[in-house]
């Protein structure tokens, strides 16, 4: 067994995670306001809408990401040295991408989304100007490369010690020459997945966002806008997929301290994340199946892929958090709870997604609110769970970690909250609302309303996650 | 092994090669760009040596070195200013450009990348790696669908030819740079026994 | 002297030396530096003879002070000059309209005189409509042609199916006969605005 | 079709909650372990579950792709229309077109990305596409019911994109008159 041998970076994750729940509530009030607007509760102009809509996502993507990392970090860091002053490096730059973005979004009145499809962030038709345009993708450059460093300094350093990419993988244990005892533990495997399809994914986002900055300034040099958009969409997937794919990190290593069985990286684990390096990168042309001009191989193949991506997901990291479930007298608390429903989450979200993935239903489901029910169920009640779930793991000392009832309530709450924001989202779709419109019918408002109310209940259960967090990193810092 | 003298011999046979083949070699784009200033900066790279010569221990003891940021630096703008079609232009339509080129390209490239890259901390090394793979498939987006002429000297089904020998040259650099990290490393690996006990 | 200090100063001849080689980070290209070059400089035009397409002979430098706009062509370029073509009867559209045309010529000059006869140019001229009075297309004598190009900074080039490649673009040479300014070949909008421009300069100078 | 998905979407999601629901309940009874000599081991259920989707998928695969959906079918009786978007309209080249005959739309754009999503008076979505620079996307389909449709913007392209909205009527063939 490989059992963790340092001592990980506690106060500078504690306040990277401190600074990523701050975020997240900002952002889920940002969203409430967008639901409430659509619901025709409150007046915001069109233009403002969208700028909302671009800071919603960005910070959303950007605050996901932040806490991914840092969870990945943090539990890298108990088996292997890391170079502290990396992470430091990358909360820096990642610091300065977030200042570039706001300031284009609310001193230049960016608003393109966060997707900066092209060439919409070049022609907003007068809403914003070149620079605030190119404010927003230095930012994204700017978070970019210090993703970037991190994954350099984590990959290298799972390399040299667990014998290269191929051992870091677990590769041996698929073919049968190390034993699931002697193999790189469930973290491992699934960190260095998520930094190899990570960089390739930011290496391809960094080509697609500079040649976007030249096309600003030198308008001749002209991007082909297919070439563009299939670029785009695989950076944006593999990097929102990379957050969850970070997140899960936190259950491999916190459910077994609860329960006291090791969570082993079995031969079956080891295929499925090898699987999933190859899924990730090939599913993205998902994003694009109403662009009936991409080859009908490479739609198919987003089709079947996505459909491909459930199965190491479902079969493999939910079955087995169900089986290692079962009979474990795990000790239930906040942090395990959230944890849990993280998986849960995740697993469920699949499902909207995979269907959506099929071109039939995709050309009546694409673009309407079916897409953001998907990803926020995912988010929602997927990455930012466990996120929350690991904040409440890091404070778990400070207290006497029994599941008490402000905790129980709090966790209900984001439950019910994201329950039914979510399928207000599901329904929507399924009544054609489209996304992203700043303006809604009378008749969809309904869902919009009921939508809010249940924005609000995330919101209250969010705020005391974060609440405890604070109190938590406060007395512990005492004792 | 190949030692000190016979490095320096092949260099100049190569540097010998690009004077002789100038014409040829500028005649399209791609040759131009992906063959004749790759073999202008090995001509370079080949030049020094590590720490026999005298060079070679000023660039790589020198307190002004540290970290190999400045040499890393003059490769750095060296490329950057080769890497404008208003250079490349000019090095054909001017004798002062060209005889710039042929100087500058080893010197400033070939041999700070030589005696620099020792001294460069390994993350530094792979975020230039990954820039250097991400700056290339820029290029080749730019050349493959300017619908502007980039080089007046040149024309524009060559720039588009330049623009997937970019592609393609992006592509084998991830290639190579990729494919030992899946090899074993087991002479490395002696904290992973440690780990597994 | 320490790292640092030597990384700040290669900064700084760095930046400096790709500062002045893109004028300012304006101008990447040749073709960007040439029209930079140019507004700024503007440089005065050899006054060589035209021949037109109805055979008569015409100078470059005007002599009634019009404004005078220029692009390159050889008349069996299968694309980009059909498409400036296409570009300049706009233009000669727009000027007949903002009632311009008693104060500019336009000239499309082939520098291919050789192939280019009077047919040649005037088959061109009737495809695109040139009315012969606004918009003339017009062959210099062979022996001016290298300084002509010299001048205007166009270099030519044969392409593999027996045609050329040349920068295309719309030039205006002011009423003292020198070039001013070049703009995209499909900125007709642009043109327009710089020829009123042009014209209105000079009111005010007078 | 649309509740179809997401009643199937639903159960779907339900199904596996239940899975979730079910183990974090069973984590609680310490006689849980004596169960597990009754049913399968949990490797050999994972291997029947991997087994189903894989057989399941497939099926679906070519269920949904024997035909494939952008398909567009040449017939001659087909009605071209172009679809042009800019910030922030549509234009289309005929308001009308006819009823139970294919028509293809040849979508375009002149600035930036936009998507050419087709309501019925219900409100319902009837297909989709994108509109991208520099290309020209093509969708077929056969509209089987009279009256006015609407087209909408389905993918962001700035300030008034919910504002790019545009009519056309699909109508019967009109009676001849020569005949």
């Amino acid at each position: 067994m490989i059992k963790p041998s340092h001592e990980p970076h506690s106060n500078l994750i504690k306040f990277t995670m401190l600074l990523a729940g701050a975020v997240l509530l900002l952002m889920m009030i940002i969203g409430l306001l967008m639901r409430a607007a659509q619901g025709d509760l409150i007046e915001i102009d069109a233009a403002i809408f969208y700028q909302l809509m671009t800071a919603h996502g960005a910070g959303m993507v950007g605050a996901a990401s932040l806490t991914g990392a840092a969870i990945m970090w943090y539990f890298v860091s108990r088996y292997v040295h890391l170079v502290q002053e990396v992470f430091v490096v990358f909360l820096t730059l990642f610091l300065f991408g977030v200042l570039f973005i706001l300031g284009s979004i609310s001193l230049g009145q960016f608003g393109a989304g966060w997707t900066f499809l092209f060439p919409l962030p070049a022609i907003s038709g007068g809403a914003w100007e070149t620079g605030a345009a190119a404010a927003f993708i230095i930012g994204l450059i700017l978070i970019g490369v210090g993703f970037l460093l991190m994954n350099l300094e984590i990959g290298r350093k799972l390399i040299s010690t667990f014998d290269g990419i191929g051992g870091a993988l677990a590769w041996p244990v698929i073919s049968g020459k190390v034993a699931p005892d002697d193999a790189p533990p469930p973290a491992i495997v699934a960190s260095m997945a998520t930094i190899i399809f990570n960089t390739i994914g930011i290496v391809v986002g960094a080509a697609v966002l500079v040649s976007s900055l030249i096309n600003l300034y030198v308008p001749s040099f002209e991007v082909d806008a297919l070439l563009a958009k299939n670029m785009i969409y695989f950076f944006g997937h593999v990097f929102i997929n990379a957050t969850i794919y970070m997140a899960v990190v936190a259950v491999y290593e916190i459910i077994p301290e609860y329960t006291g069985k090791p969570w082993k990286t079995s031969r079956i684990f080891a295929i499925a994340w090898s699987a999933i390096l190859l899924f990730v990168m090939a599913v993205y042309p998902h994003h694009l199946l109403q662009d009936t001009v991409m080859p009908a191989w490479a739609l198919i193949m987003g089709q079947i892929v996505s459909y491909l991506s459930g199965i190491p997901l479902l079969t493999v990291t939910a079955f087995s958090l169900c089986v290692y479930l079962r009979g474990s007298n795990i000790k239930w608390d906040l942090a395990s709870a959230l944890l849990v429903l993280g998986v849960a989450g995740w697993s469920v979200g699949v499902v909207p997604a995979i269907i959506d993935g099929m071109i039939s239903v995709n050309k009546i489901m694409h673009n309407t609110q079916w897409v953001p029910g998907h990803f926020h169920i995912y988010l929602l009640l997927g990455e930012v769970a466990m996120s929350f779930g690991f904040m409440a793991y890091l404070i778990k000392e400070a207290k006497s970690s029994e599941f008490q009832m402000i905790d129980k309530t709090a966790f209900g709450v984001y439950l019910a909250g994201g329950i039914g924001f979510t399928l207000m989202f599901l329904v929507s779709g399924a009544m054609s609302v489209p996304r992203r419109w700043a303006v809604h019918a009378e008749e969809w408002m309904l869902q919009d309303r009921i939508a809010t109310a249940f924005a609000l209940l995330v919101i209250v259960g969010a705020l005391i996650f974060v609440a405890r967090y604070i109190i938590g990193i406060a007395t512990y810092r005492r004792t | 092994m190949i030692d000190g003298k016979m490095k320096l011999l092949i260099s100049s046979l190569i540097f010998t090669f690009c004077v002789l083949s100038k014409g040829a070699l500028e005649k399209l784009p791609l040759t131009h760009i992906l063959v004749q200033l790759p073999l202008l900066i090995c001509v370079g790279y080949l030049l020094v040596e590590d720490k026999s010569q005298k060079i070679g221990e000023w660039y790589i003891g020198g307190e002004w070195n540290k970290g190999g940021y400045a040499s890393l630096l003059i490769a750095i703008f060296t490329i950057a200013f080769w890497m404008l079609p208003r250079s490349i232009d000019a090095a054909i339509s001017s004798g002062t450009m060209e005889l710039l080129k042929f100087l500058t390209v080893p010197l400033l490239i070939g041999v700070p990348l030589k005696l620099g890259w020792h001294r460069t901390h390994p993350i530094l090394k792979g975020f230039l790696k990954a820039q250097a793979i991400s700056m290339l498939g820029v290029a080749a987006f730019i050349y493959i669908h300017a619908p502007i002429r980039i080089c007046n000297s040149y024309l524009e089904n060559a720039q588009q030819d330049l623009g997937y020998g970019f592609l393609y040259t992006s592509i084998a650099l991830a290639v190579i740079w990729s494919a030992p990290l899946f090899l074993s490393q087991s002479a490395k690996s002696f904290h992973l026994q440690i780990l597994r006990g | 002297m320490s790292a640092f200090k030597v990384n700040i100063v290669i900064i700084l001849i760095g930046s400096l030396i790709l500062w002045f080689t893109t004028d300012g980070l304006q101008a990447l290209t040749s073709e960007g530096a040439r029209r930079i070059e140019i507004t700024k400089l503007k440089p005065v035009m050899p006054n060589i003879t035209l021949e037109t397409m109805s055979g008569a002979y015409t100078k470059l430098k005007s002599e009634n002070g019009y404004v005078t706009v220029v692009d390159f062509i050889y008349t069996t370029c299968p694309f980009i000059c059909q498409v400036g073509g296409d570009n300049f009867a706009r233009l000669q559209a727009e000027i007949n309209e903002s009632n311009l045309d008693n104060k500019v010529r336009i000239f499309s000059i082939s520098f291919d005189p050789l192939k280019d006869n009077i047919e040649e140019l005037s088959y061109y001229g009737k495809r695109h409509n040139a009315d012969g009075k606004v918009w003339a297309i017009v062959r210099p004598k062979i022996e001016d042609l290298p300084r002509l190009l010299k001048a205007f900074g166009v270099v030519v080039i044969p392409d593999e199916e027996g045609g050329y490649v040349h920068n295309s673009a719309i030039h205006i040479i002011d009423q003292q006969g020198r070039l001013s300014s070049i703009l995209d070949s499909n900125d007709v909008q642009g043109a327009v605005k710089t020829i009123k421009r042009t014209l209105q300069l000079r009111r005010v100078r007078q | 079709m649309q509740l179809y998905v997401l009643a199937l979407s639903l159960s779907l999601m339900g199904f596996v909650s239940l899975f979730f629901i079910s183990a974090v309940l069973a984590s609680r009874s310490v006689d849980a372990s004596g169960s597990e000599s009754v049913s399968p081991s949990p490797e050999v259920r994972r291997k029947k579950y991997i087994w189903a989707m894989f057989f399941i998928g497939i099926i679906v695969t070519f269920a949904s792709l024997w035909r494939y959906p952008h398909t567009i079918s040449n017939s001659t009786q087909a009605q071209a229309i172009n679809v042009t978007g800019a910030q922030w309209y549509w234009e289309i080249d005929k308001e009308e077109v006819l009823l139970n005959k294919p028509v293809v739309f040849n979508v375009h754009t002149t600035d930036v990305n936009h998507g050419m999503g087709v309501l019925n008076s219900d409100g319902k979505l009837m297909f989709q596409t994108q509109a991208m620079p520099g290309y020209v996307n093509k969708v077929e389909h056969v509209f089987t019911k009279p009256g006015e449709y609407k087209v909408i913007c389905l993918e962001f392209c700035g300030v008034s994109h919910h504002d790019m909205i545009t009519e056309f009527q699909v109508v019967a063939k009109k009676e001849n008159k020569n005949d």
